[in-house]
Formats: structure tokens, sequence, C-alpha cells
């Protein structure tokens, strides 16, 4: 029986969860491969919303799965597809289900999906949902009215700490905060430091909130420069993709989860956050190599 | 009423043998609204024109096609011959049957000589009159900036006695930046001295312009000095506000050895205080320039090298090497300044790419590839002279946007067209002079006063501008005041004014417009006319064809 | 002002295809002045529907005109006899004018022949920018004068999204600022910053009740 | 209506024009078939006067401005650049693709140029003409 996630964030010293990207397709098979290769090697499984604004499996259908699985899922919301009504209707199903995290994201633009003249709706931003959130949990809608079995859903969201400039995004982070969340996974973060100056921020404002910093593997000098340039909020020191251009061909992966793994193991030794939250889009089944190579297994 | 067009066809002295006269009056005759048509051979002569005056008069023309050479040689002739028979100049039209139509084809070409004079009679039923005025215009001349292209245009317009003010942001003259250059034999405090004596020039220094307004011959500049702003008018404005340098930033090498041996490399400006200062015994035996190697047009430092080389050559007898790609010599007198300086001993070595610049044993020791030689050179000096370019002072720009006129790609004034009007700005009235423009050699600068002073000349000392009323006009009752026209407007001559029904409206100012016709093509509520181009009468001469 | 631009030949060519004689009729007002929909643009567009005429072999017959505001009745009865002579009329109006038009002369077709965009304002000459998405629920006092439900591409009213761009740059749109860093820079510059801070509750999406209807308070 | 086959050719008097009566002095022969249209600036010209040209049967429209950078107007000429390039557009979207809008820069002492643009211009006619 897996531990809620809420359990293991109060008493784990380092979380670590993944992330489970629904696919394209009313079969899930692949994914619930990804299921039971991961269920059991890491503390909770982290299913994305219309990932990147491309239709998908609905991110509530594969955390249904997940706990069919025995796994610990946790549900993203973002703000993009849904209205408040169907907001709280998923939430209400996804709660009767046993799925009881939640994580609430603003959404990409549906510009960069691939439904790109969708009506994007943005009813809520990602603070008013954590607010959603806490007045469910309330027993109450958003309207007021009581609900026959309210929820008790654990509140997370995500943090980018490589922002430029970086005080409008931490004055949001302040308002998440206020508005109440159990933890916040960081955007991929590569340098250290920044997320030291991060955690010191956050941990001044709630020194309970838990911090799990995003782990996006590199594998390659080109894709590290290309991240760079236009992946917005992700900033990957020079002295890394240094690293990676010296590697030779066909080992790129290998390095790739060779720097994530050093960076697990150096926040987790340091103390400088909570745990860390796996993002290996496309390539899930090495996420074990990444938890193996950081002494996680 | 019916138009009374008289046409008037000249052949030229029978230069036009390709075109049958007869046919093309016979067939001008049958077009409506003419009333007679001539034909001449000497129209542009004064037995011509003579003639074409009383032709107006007896046949009681009201408007008057011309078909012969190009307008562009003799069409002010002709509206003059108009307005002495009485008619208004603008009421003529022209067919270019020499120029584009005889001479430029071979063979017989009435028909097209015909379809030429038709498009021209189409077009001058349609023309409409276009008063002129005299305007007074005041003729005093602001000259911003202080140093010497502002000190030398001063004295040059007093000289032909528009009085002058001197408007200078700092608290004395002549202390600005690119004030360093050898003057060629002119003594910068003289011409001060000259200038604070002279009763025709005002000179305001610690003094900025807070705003400016206004066409030529009627500007109003607010000024502001120790915090109190004064309106004056001018009738015209020269920018002169000079220009500074900066040692480059060249090879990143010469950034290590200007901190590692800050005695060994010097500007130019450090040089001319040594050569001045240095007792005998602290001549330096070596000594090296590096030029045209960051920007290889820069006259400013070929000139100031060969200069400061000759002085170093003859006053301390150093060696003295120069470190160049392309002398350029197209300045006037550098040629001769070359050949004197290599005359005297001096070494330039023509490298093919920047040379190495190093510090050795607290000395400066510049290694290159001498391209004549095809051998390495590596000299150690004891005093580098590193290449300086030239940059636009800050005030370039705020003064730009004021006056609503162009910077280039360097951030200096943008000459309006530099072959045809050098010293113009966009706006009328507007003159740059010297470093401000990008002109940074005494000759050049010299020639600029020049041209700025017949420039101003020409067009305040007549004491009043002719202008043309309403030649482009907003129809007030049509204008949506989308501000389109003043946006795009290239001389900053239309402004948004409250017209007499209380709302706003663009206005064009007749002094300041140049007639381009940019506004009217883009209004969008076709707001904007401009007489003799016209909507319509450019469309007539297009449905004339054929 | 509300901002348009022309639709496609095609969509316009498509609407008028069975018609011969058309009013091309243009406002005076907003899209005059964005370039859209003026006497100009009148002229320009009947013109190039004749020559599209002339090289199908079909004649188009046209007759301009344009009037202050397509959006008053009283305005668009001097086109009466206009539009009695032709087959159709294709507006350039904004969707408010095409709508007065064809409620006006009811047994006439009326086409649009521009996209009404936005409400925006000039930046520089022949640039456009959104401003105002007429929300009924005005913002601007808590986001120092900058409207994030229209400039923020998400419409977010909490601060920005996680995916500002190095430098401030919208996410969507590199050459925009995010509309939460010009937000928070002139909060900033204004020592107003708490105003960032505060929570907003979710927007009222039905401030206007759909169709808008606005009484004037006073007679 | 006029002829088929007709180029009018609007000209910039500060360049296109001058250099047309340079030809002309010059005995440079160029194609019959051009009319000159004389304008202040070729920024006078707008895209009612080219499309009623092509309206009124015109083959090809040519506008002479200054040379990118000379125009004594500033932006005159490049704004009937764009103006050319939106009436050529039009035309296409239209189902017109034998006759064309060109701009040409010139200067005033270009005589040659001058011809050059009339033969072009004539020659890219019927070449249009040719394709089908």
């Amino acid at each position: 029986m897996a531990v809620p996630l809420r359990e293991i964030l109060r008493t784990k010293d380092f979380v670590v969860t993944a992330e489970a990207a629904p696919g394209k397709g009313s079969s899930v098979s692949k994914t619930v491969e990804h299921i039971e290769l991961l269920k059991d090697k890491v503390d909770a499984l982290n299913v994305t919303d219309n990932q990147s604004s491309v239709m998908r499996y609905p991110s509530v259908g594969i955390c249904v799965l997940i706990k069919e699985h025995d796994g610990e899922p946790v549900l993203q919301v973002t703000c993009r597809d849904r209205n408040r009504l169907a907001i709280q209707a998923d939430l209400l199903f996804a709660y009767s289900r046993g799925v009881d995290n939640v994580l609430c994201l603003t959404g990409d633009s549906v510009d960069v999906g691939d439904h790109k003249e969708a009506k994007q709706v943005f009813d809520l931003d990602s603070v008013q949902l954590i607010h959603l959130v806490h007045t469910l949990n309330s027993g109450k809608d958003m309207a007021g009215n009581e609900l026959d079995g309210g929820t008790d859903f654990c509140v997370g969201t995500t943090a980018t700490p490589s922002a430029d400039p970086l005080e409008p995004q931490l004055i949001k982070v302040e308002k998440k905060l206020r508005a109440g969340v159990s933890f916040i996974q960081t955007q991929a973060v590569y340098d250290i430091d920044e997320l030291k100056r991060f955690t010191e921020f956050v941990r001044k404002l709630d020194p309970n909130v838990k911090i799990l910093a995003g782990v996006v593997p590199v594998i390659g000098a080109k894709m590290a420069a290309y991240m760079n340039e236009n992946v917005p909020g992700i900033s990957i020191p020079q002295h890394v993709i240094d690293e990676l251009a010296q590697t030779p061909k066909g080992t790129g992966i290998a390095k790739g989860i060779e720097i994530a793994a050093r960076m697990i193991r150096q926040t987790k030794e340091e103390k400088i956050c909570d745990g860390v939250h796996i993002m290996f889009i496309g390539r899930e089944e090495r996420v074990p190599e990444i938890l193996e190579a950081a002494g996680l297994l | 009423m019916e138009a009374r067009i008289g046409v008037l066809i000249c052949d030229c002295g029978q230069g036009m043998q390709n075109i049958d006269f007869g046919a093309l009056a016979r067939q001008a005759a049958d077009l409506p609204g003419v009333t007679s048509v001539n034909l001449s051979s000497d129209l542009c002569l004064d037995e011509g024109t003579k003639k074409m005056v009383s032709l107006i008069k007896d046949e009681n023309l009201d408007r008057v096609v011309i078909a012969a050479c190009s307008p562009d040689m003799k069409e002010h002739i002709f509206r003059d011959m108009l307005e002495k028979a009485g008619l208004n100049g603008n009421l003529l039209s022209m067919a270019n049957i020499r120029e584009q139509c005889s001479w430029a084809h071979d063979g017989e070409v009435t028909d097209k000589a015909a379809d030429l004079l038709r498009m021209a009679i189409g077009r001058v039923r349609l023309l409409r009159p276009v008063e002129h005025r005299e305007f007074p215009v005041s003729t005093e001349v602001l000259v911003v900036g202080g140093g010497f292209s502002a000190i030398s245009t001063a004295l040059r317009l007093s000289g032909v006695g528009l009085r002058t003010t001197v408007l200078e942001s700092e608290p004395v003259l002549g202390e600005g930046a690119g004030e360093k250059e050898d003057l060629h034999g002119l003594d910068r405090g003289s011409m001060i001295a000259a200038a604070e004596r002279d009763g025709n020039i005002d000179i305001l220094t610690c003094a900025r312009i807070a705003s400016v307004e206004g066409a030529p011959g009627d500007f109003t500049v607010t000024m502001r000095t120790d915090g109190t702003e004064t309106a004056r008018k001018f009738g015209a404005i020269v920018l002169a506000t000079g220009f500074r340098t900066e040692l480059t930033p060249g090879p990143d090498a010469l950034i290590d050895a200007r901190e590692l041996c800050s005695a060994g490399v010097v500007s130019q400006e450090q040089l001319l205080g040594m050569l001045s200062n240095l007792g005998l015994e602290a001549r330096p035996a070596i000594v090296g320039f590096l030029l045209d190697l960051a920007d290889e047009n820069s006259r400013f430092t070929t000139l100031a090298t060969l200069n400061n080389a000759l002085a170093v050559k003859s006053r301390w007898g150093s060696e003295v090497y120069v470190f160049c790609k392309d002398v350029k010599v197209d300045s006037e007198g550098t040629e001769r300044l070359y050949r004197e300086t290599r005359e005297c001993g001096v070494v330039f070595l023509k490298c093919d790419s920047a040379p190495e610049v190093t510090v050795d044993n607290g000395k400066v020791r510049v290694e290159a590839r001498d391209v004549f030689l095809g051998d390495d050179a590596a000299i150690t000096c004891d005093l580098l002279v590193a290449e300086e370019l030239p940059f636009p002072v800050q005030e370039t720009e705020v003064l730009g946007s004021m006056f609503g006129v162009r910077l280039d790609s360097g951030g200096f004034y943008q000459d309006e067209n530099v072959h045809l009007y050098p010293v113009d700005s966009e706006r009328k009235g507007v003159f740059f002079v010297g470093g401000c423009r990008g002109n940074w050699d005494i000759v050049r600068v010299l020639t600029d006063v020049s041209s700025v002073v017949t420039s101003v000349c020409g067009l305040l000392c007549p004491g009043s501008i002719q202008v043309d009323v309403e030649k482009v006009r907003v129809d007030p009752q049509k204008c949506v005041a989308c501000l389109t026209c003043i946006r795009v407007c290239p001389h900053s001559a239309i402004q948004l004014v409250r017209v007499d029904s209380g709302r706003d409206a663009a206005v064009i100012s007749d002094l300041a417009c140049d007639a381009c016709g940019v506004c009217a093509a883009i209004c969008p509520a076709k707001a904007i006319e401009f007489e003799g181009y016209r909507d319509d009468e450019i469309l007539a001469q297009i449905e004339a064809v054929g | 002002m509300i901002i348009a631009e022309r639709k496609p030949m095609e969509e316009i060519r498509r609407e008028i295809a069975p018609y011969k004689k058309i009013l091309v009729a243009g406002c005076g007002t907003c899209v005059t002045v964005c370039w859209a929909g003026g006497e100009k643009e009148v002229g320009i567009l009947a013109s190039q529907l004749r020559l599209a005429g002339s090289s199908e072999g079909k004649e188009v017959v046209t007759l301009e005109a344009t009037v202050e505001r397509q959006c008053e009745k009283e305005m668009l009865a001097e086109l009466r006899d206009k539009v009695e002579g032709v087959d159709a009329v294709l507006s350039l109006a904004c969707g408010a004018g095409v709508q007065t038009m064809a409620g006006f002369f009811e047994d006439k077709p009326v086409f649009p022949a521009v996209n009404t965009t936005f409400i925006g304002m000039p930046e520089k000459e022949g640039l456009w920018v959104e401003m105002c998405g007429a929300c009924g629920d005005c913002y601007l006092d808590r986001t120092g004068g900058v409207c994030p439900v229209v400039r923020c591409a998400k419409g977010l009213l909490n601060g920005p999204c996680g995916g500002t761009r190095k430098g401030g740059k919208c996410e969507i749109n590199p050459d925009e600022d995010c509309a939460w860093v010009v937000i928070y820079r002139r909060l900033e510059k204004q020592g107003r910053l708490d105003l960032m801070r505060e929570y907003c509750a979710p927007k009222n999406a039905r401030a206007v009740k759909r169709p808008g209807r606005i009484h004037a308070a006073k007679a | 209506m006029m002829m088929d086959g007709i180029i009018v050719a609007f000209c910039c008097e500060r360049s296109g024009y001058p250099a047309a009566d340079l030809a002309g002095r010059l005995r440079l022969h160029y194609p019959e078939n051009l009319r000159v249209i004389r304008v202040p600036c070729a920024g006078r010209v707008d895209v009612i006067h080219i499309m009623k040209a092509f309206e009124m049967g015109a083959s090809a429209v040519v506008v002479l401005g200054c040379e990118e950078g000379a125009c004594h107007h500033m932006t005159g000429n490049t704004r009937a650049r764009e103006r050319v390039r939106y009436c050529d557009t039009m035309l296409r979207e239209v189902g017109i693709e034998k006759r064309t809008a060109v701009m040409v820069n010139i200067s005033p002492n270009a005589p040659h140029k001058f011809v050059t643009a009339a033969v072009e211009t004539s020659k890219i006619l019927e070449d249009l003409r040719e394709a089908r």
C-alpha cells in the first residue's frame, strides 16, 4: 500500500517524485508500464494535464490508474482548459477515487500546443486555483454551497527560481504560500546557488513548506543551448554545457543522467531542499538509472 | 463654366522631326475645353514668351497647356509668364514631348505626343490656383554648441551681418569634447576672444534647449539657463555640438596593456600634453602609433596621427613607427602631410591584421606582420599612442528627437542628402555642422561652415520667404485627427490644432512644408489635398492615356 | 479605439460572389484611424473588386461611400439612395457598424469586409496594440494602469506565469514585454508594490451580461 | 480605356523624371509604351493611383523613386516600395497574373538605368504573357 504523499512530506528527509506523461490516444498500456516501473522507486507520480497544450489522455484518468496499481498519484490541474465549474467537478471526481494530491499550475498557452485555435480558458489563475482547492477542502464550493462530501487535498504548486526578472515571480510565490501549499515543485534547476537563494526566500516566508527541485536531464550541449534560448524559465550554466560538449558521441544520455544524479546527490547531501521531482519526458524508462546513480535506490 | 484652355505647342526650333505638329495641333483642338491651339518654335525665347502673354490676355484663357521640352527646364519661366498675363502660375500643365517622346524614340511618334498632350490637358482642367505669400522672417540665427565648429559658424554668420546666438551647455566655450585636434594654424583662443568681442554675437553658456517649435524663419526656441526658461525667435538653427573620442576598445591585448602599463599607452590628447610639457631627459626614444586598425575610415585618427607623428619626430627626434592598414588620405592636404611625415623618417608598417600588443619589462611591445617585408616586425616602444574613435556627444540624441531629425547608424546627425544638401536636415531651417554630423577633420568642418553660411544666407538674407499658401492642405471637415500625417511628415511640418469648430484637426505649416505629398498619400480619410498633385489630377492623366 | 483589419480578399470575394452591384461603405471613425476602413481603404477595396471582376470577365459595379459613424442609424440614412440601387453592401466598419447597417437596411445583404480585432491604441505609425478587453470589471486601479486581462497572454490576475522569458518578455511573444513585469516595474517605481502582493479573487466573468446593454443613469 | 501594353511610370521629380529626360537627351531609346506621370516624390504615389492605372488597362506600373537612403523626403521612396509591393499582392489576390507593379530606385543622373527599367518591365510583361 502506497504511503500518502502528505505523510511522506512530513516524515521523509528527501522526497523523490517523478513525472508521468499520459499518451495521446485511448490506449494506456505504455503509461501502465511506466507506472509499474516507477511506482515503487519513487514516492509519488505526478501526472501532467495536457502538457505543453498538447491534447492527451486526461491527467485524472492516469491518476486513477496509478491508484489502481497501488501507486501514489499527484494530479496536475492547469487553468487553461476548464472553467471553475469543470475544475471543481474534476477535483470532486478525483478525490472520490482516492486521488488526494493536487498540483496547481497556470498551464501553457495554447499557442505552443497542437490545438492552436482552441479557446484558452484561464477563468482562474494558479493562485485562485489554490484558494479553490482549499474551498473544496472546507466542504464548500466556490459559490459557497455546502458539498455532500468535501475533499481533503494535499496542495502543491510550481515556481521558477531562475526567472529573469525574479522579483515578480517571487511575489507570486508569496501569494501562493499565503493561499496555502504543502509543497513547491520547481521548474528545472541547474544552478545550485540559484536553488539555494530560492529555498531561503521560501523558508523565510513559510518554514513548513517542502521544496522539491525540478530535475530535467540535459542530454547534449546543443539541447542545452536550445533550452537556454527557447525554454522560458530555464538557465543552464556554461560549465554544464561545456561538460556536455566534451562528451563523446552516443553517450549524451548517460552524461545527462550523470549530471542530474550528481546534482541530486549534492542537493540531498547539503540539504539544500526537501527532495526532487524528476522529469525525463519520453525516457521514463531511464528514470531508475538516475535514481541509482544518485544513490536513491 | 467651361474652361478656356490654351494649348501652346513648341517644336523647339524644329528640334523634333519625328512629330507631325500639324496633326498634333488638330488633335488638340478637338478636345473639350480647348479654345486655342498655337504652334511656336521659340516659346522659351523673349519673342515666344511675349507672344504667350498676349495670347493669354487676348484669348481670355484661364489655363494653359504647353507641349514642349521637359518641365524641369522651363516650367518656372512659363509660370512667370502666366503670372505676368494675370493668371495664377499653378494653372499650367506641361506635356514633355521632347525629352520623353521625340528624343526618346526612333521613328514617327505623333501618336505618343498626342497622348502626352491629352494627359496634360486632362490634368490642366482640374488645376486650381495656388496663392503665394511673402512671409517676413527673423534673421537671427541660433548656433548650438561651443566648440570650434560652433564658434567658426558664429563668426562667419556675424560676418555676413546675421545676428547670432551661441548656446553652449558648458560654462565656457571651447572646452567641450573633440577639441584636442591641431587646428592647422587656427588659434582657438583668439577665435573665442573674437566671438566674445563681436557685438553681433550673443554667447549663452550653461544653457540648454528645452523645446523647439515653428518653421524656418520663425522658430521659437525655449532655452533654460540657471533654472529659468526664456523663449526666443530665430530664423534658422545650426547644430554644431561636435563629437567626443574614445580609445578603441580594440584588440583585447591592448586593453590589458593599458591596464598593466598605463604610462606606456596614451591617447592623442595625452601625447599633445606631453609634447608641450615633457622635459628633455624624459623624451621617449621610440614612439609607436596605432592607426586605422579599428576603423579604417576615421579621418580624425588619420589626421591626428600624421600631425602628432610629425611633431614627435621634429620636437623629440624619436624613432616613430606607425602601425596601420591603409592610410586613407582623402581629406584635403592629408596626402601632402603623409608624404612629409614619411620624408622626415616616420616608418609606416603596413599590417594585414591587428598587431599584438604585449607588455615586456614594463614597456609596450608591438608585434605585427609587415605586409611588404612579409616578415614579423617586433618593436618595443617607450610610448604607444592608441587609436581613438569618434563618438557622438550625449546631447546629440536628445536634440535629434527634439528637432525631429534623424541620426545615422553611428548616432551622428544624418544629412538630408549627403551629395545634394550636405548640411541640411530634413527639417527646413535646421542645419548641421562638423563633428555632430560625422565630419571630424578641420578641412571638412570649414567646408561645412561655408556651406551652412551660404544656406542660412539664402534662407534669411532676403528678409522674407515666399511660400505657397495651402498648396498642401488638410480639409478640417474630413480630418479625423488620427495623427497619421503628423507621424509620417518628414519635415515636422504638421501639427494638431484646435480648429474653428472646436475640434482638433491636423494643420500644415506652409513655411515648413516641403511639398512631398507623403501625407496626402497616406491619409486614411482622404482629407489632404496637394494642389497640382491631387488624386483627381493624377488620375485624369492616367484616364487620358490611350 | 476599435481596431480592425481587412479580411483576406478571398473571403470578401466569396461573400459578394453572387452580386453585381455593390456599395463599398466605409466608416469615418475608429476604422479610419486604424487604416482599415476609411475613405482611402474604401477606394482601394472597390478598385480591387473591379479588377477582380474584370479578370473573371464579370462586370462588377461599385459605389463608394463613407459615413462618419456606421454604428449610428441616423448617419446611415444618407446612404439610403445608394443602398437601394445596389445588390449588396460591403461594410468596412467594425462589427457594430456592420450590424447597424444590416439592421437599418434589412432587406439588403450586408457583409463585413474587415475583422474587428480589439480595442487598442497606436504604439507608433501603423502599429496598433490591444489595451482593453471590455471585460466590464476594470482592474487598472490595482495594476498600475496596465491591463493584465488582455496584455497578459493568459489574462492572469495574480502575477506572471512561470514562462516569462529572459529580460521580462512574454512566453508567447518574445518581442512583447510580459504584462506582469511591466506592472511590477511601474508599481515599484511608484512605491506601490503592496498592491501586487494583494490576492486578487477570481474575476466576475459575467460583469457584463451578454449581450451587453447599458442605460445611462442620467437623463 | 487605354490600350493594352501601356506602362505607367510614376516618376519622382528628383530622380526618375530627370533620369528620363537625360535618357532622351542622350537619345537612348526605350519602348514607346511608357507614359510618365511626374510626382514630387515617390511617396506621393498612393495605392489607389497604381490600382486605378491597372483598372484603366495599364499592363504595368513602375514607380521610380530615389535610391534608398537618398530620398529628399526621407521615407518617401521606402513607403512607395511597400505600396508597390502591396499593389502587386493585391493583383495576385484577384488572379491577375499577367500584369505587374514594380519599384525602381534610381539617381537623377542614371539615364541608362531608366532605359533598363523600361526595357526590363516590357520584358517582364512578355514573360508573364508567355508563362501560360
